[in-house]
């Protein structure tokens, strides 16, 4: 506890030095945000991301396969029709469920795709904040055991 | 008995024959979607970052001698790095040894820098020496991606390393009986959801060499030949292969060779 | 000259081929090689559990490293000699037990784990089963070295024949090929008695997934 | 000091496709090291992505984003433009570097 809050402290320290050198604008540093990525489940997740309970949006797409060939490395991806500002993947079998959020400015597409862990077969949550209102999908990715296995 | 036994057997042969038809359908989809994982992932392969750091290595004053690596003679003439990792093992005149592409580089590193190649050969993979080794292999067989393998056994020496290596693949030891050929000596063949290339063909043995080193992705890291070939004999429950040892390169020999008029893939993409 | 010379020889073998006295050449096991033997030797050294006596082969290692004369002809009583040797050291079981529980087997059957280097003395080895072979049909992830094993009794029954049968080819795959590519799993005790018991009944428990 | 990172950005019809990799451990907290101690997490926090000194793409990554993370999008812009990315990491790590739009 003690170990995280001083690495939290120095966390605000670092951003705060960028932020007051200019290197970054306060406004552009989205905090990391420590709660949501420490929420445990989807549903804690969801709460501390102020989504509720999102509606489930066929304009949401979620790119990732059926089947991974290893857990270390899951392809995920984003893409929707809708104007994104921002978008999250989670994980709800992981441990800590969100694996990653983005923020998307005027200009950028609706689109991202990144790689993640998964610890076993799971499903995966795509979600996007548009209009201020959140849209989710979901799919299930399992995950294989792969090679000799030692 | 006897008899009573075969009739049984045949019948479970048939029944056999019959489930497999079935479930010939659920491999198939499932080997597919394997394909278009791995399609998914072969945008940005972390290799990258591996050859960035080795080309830096290769150009940066280092060792006893405080010397580069440019003027390495990789088989092409020295300093020539593009496409030499594509003819490589092969007899070179200096050493009057077969070599390939790591105890080749650990001549240079000797010989140009000054450095002991016993600290290579003694250290970890992913640590210290081999680190930077490592990252110089990215760097180098990037230069060869493209070119089709062309391996040479003109020199007795690289014909008999091939035959040594020949004979060390078909070797069974160990506890659980294994050679190289136990998983890569038959088509069409996997092990769990992976496909087993047959090394003893130009095609499969293509598969193999010419897509490592390669970046693994259930490690998250870069393995170089030696590596490769490390794990596997760990894999065959033999006891640990001394890097850049005869019987390392006598197989990569072999191999190189099989599957010549294939293209290098280098640096890969794997599991 | 030399272009008559192939000429020649393509006659003759045409020749020969025509005639039908085309055979396998006579073959003979291939030689001891002190070059490769040195080789071997200098190559490899100990680490952790895997100690260099491990590539010191015994009859059947060696008469399998020779595949091409293995599968010969010639081979064909050496063949029947090293599957008798191999049958004669297959044990049954000591308290007449051959079925175990197959959730256990399932467990060995996953687990590709052990006897590596970088395993400790006291790792459980695992069967490795599904590296090789199609089992309960829930598993997607397994491979083809070996047969598909789903349905496996459901298929063959599970009469004493079949349950000796898979006992012996469990503890030992060479009693009946020579050179199969499954390792001989009692025989380096690579699974205790429990353990092969458990995957016993992983085949032959008409309650196992593997015979639904 | 941090391993550089890769950064892509090839332009096509008025759209900048921007392909990054970083090189991270994102030790991911889960782990156990040879002696059975958990291995602290540790792993790239925030990202941030600059073009001709705008911000194109802010992203935050917790520990279960892939070792040597990769990250793709897009952005309206020209050839030329000159991106900035920075990443920061829960130790307060941090690396910038730069492309240009082809």
């Amino acid at each position: 506890m003690n170990q995280q809050r001083r690495s939290l402290l120095k966390y605000s320290a670092v951003f705060g030095l960028m932020a007051s050198t200019g290197l970054i604008s306060v406004a552009q540093a989205q905090e990391w945000n420590k709660a949501a990525f420490e929420g445990k489940s989807l549903d804690d997740v969801f709460k501390i991301l102020g989504a509720g309970s999102p509606d489930k949006s066929s304009a949401v797409t979620l790119n990732a396969p059926d089947i991974a060939e290893n857990g270390a490395v899951v392809p995920v991806g984003i893409t929707t029709t809708l104007k994104a500002e921002q978008m999250a993947i989670l994980v709800e079998k992981n441990p800590s469920a969100l694996a990653a959020q983005f923020f998307i400015p005027a200009g950028t597409d609706s689109f991202v795709t990144t790689r993640i862990k998964m610890g076993q077969t799971s499903n995966v949550y795509a979600l996007v904040k548009a209009d201020g209102k959140w849209n989710m999908t979901v799919k299930e990715v399992k995950v294989t055991l792969g090679g000799c296995g030692g | 008995m006897q008899r009573k036994l075969t009739l049984g057997l045949a019948t479970g042969l048939v029944a056999t024959l019959l489930t497999m038809t079935s479930s010939v359908y659920a491999q198939k989809s499932a080997t597919d979607d394997i394909a278009k994982y791995r399609e998914m992932i072969a945008d940005g392969n972390p290799s990258e970052l591996y050859e960035a750091a080795g080309e830096d290595l290769w150009k940066k004053p280092a060792g006893p001698k405080n010397a580069t690596l440019e003027k390495c003679d990789l088989g092409l003439g020295a300093g020539v790095v593009k496409g030499a990792a594509a003819q490589l093992p092969r007899y070179f005149k200096d050493t009057n040894k077969v070599q390939d592409l790591e105890s080749r580089l650990m001549t240079c590193m000797q010989v140009l820098q000054g450095r002991d190649p016993q600290e290579m050969i003694d250290a970890p993979f992913q640590k210290g020496p081999k680190k930077d080794m490592e990252a110089i292999v990215a760097y180098v067989v990037t230069l060869s991606k493209g070119d089709k393998i062309k391996v040479s056994t003109a020199h007795p020496k690289e014909k008999e390393m091939y035959d040594l290596g020949k004979r060390a693949f078909f070797f069974q030891g160990g506890p659980m009986d294994f050679s190289c050929a136990s998983c890569h000596a038959e088509n069409g063949k996997r092990i769990r959801l992976q496909d087993l290339p047959n090394i003893t063909e130009q095609k499969g043995a293509a598969l193999g060499w010419g897509y490592w080193p390669a970046y693994r992705v259930s490690s998250g890291q870069f393995w170089t030949m030696q590596q490769r070939l490390n794990d596997c004999y760990r894999q065959q429950r033999f006891p640990f292969p001394i890097y850049g040892s005869d019987v390392t390169i006598a197989l990569s020999m072999y191999m190189a060779k099989t599957a010549n008029g294939g293209t290098v893939e280098t640096p890969g993409l794997k599991r | 000259m030399k272009i008559t010379h192939l000429k020649q020889l393509l006659a003759i073998f045409g020749f020969i081929f025509a005639v039908g006295l085309v055979q396998t050449p006579a073959l003979a096991q291939q030689k001891n090689d002190p070059k490769f033997n040195k080789m071997m030797q200098d190559s490899f050294r100990a680490e952790g559990i895997a100690g260099l006596n491990r590539i010191d082969q015994d009859e059947t290692q060696k008469f399998c490293s020779d595949p091409k004369f293995a599968n010969s002809k010639q081979a064909e009583a050496m063949r029947e000699k090293i599957q008798k040797i191999n049958m004669d050291s297959i044990q049954q079981p000591s308290d007449g037990k051959y079925i175990g529980d197959w959730k256990n087997g399932e467990k060995i059957a996953q687990s590709g784990r052990g006897a590596t280097w970088t395993d400790k003395a006291d790792t459980v080895i695992g069967g490795g089963c599904y590296n090789c072979h199609q089992i309960d049909p829930k598993e997607i992830s397994y491979g083809t070295i070996g047969p598909s094993l789903t349905g496996y009794a459901k298929l063959r029954g599970y009469s004493k024949e079949v349950v000796t049968y898979t006992w012996n080819r469990i503890n030992n795959a060479k009693a009946y090929n020579a050179c199969s590519n499954m390792p001989r799993i009692a025989h380096f005790k690579l699974l205790n008695e429990q353990q092969i018991q458990d995957v016993m009944a992983l085949l032959l428990d008409p309650e196992s997934p593997v015979n639904k | 000091m941090a391993d550089p990172m890769r950064v892509r950005a090839a332009e096509n019809g008025g759209t900048v496709d921007v392909k990054i990799l970083m090189k991270h451990d994102m030790e991911s907290g889960q782990r156990k090291d040879a002696a059975g101690k958990t291995i602290p997490a540790w792993f790239i926090s925030t990202i941030n992505v600059k073009a001709n000194g705008k911000d194109v793409f802010n992203g935050q990554f917790g520990p279960a984003v892939s070792k040597d993370p990769f990250l793709n999008f897009k952005y309206k812009g020209a050839k030329g433009d000159k991106i900035a990315v920075t990443w920061i990491d829960s130790k307060g790590d941090k690396r910038t570097d730069e492309a240009t739009a082809s």
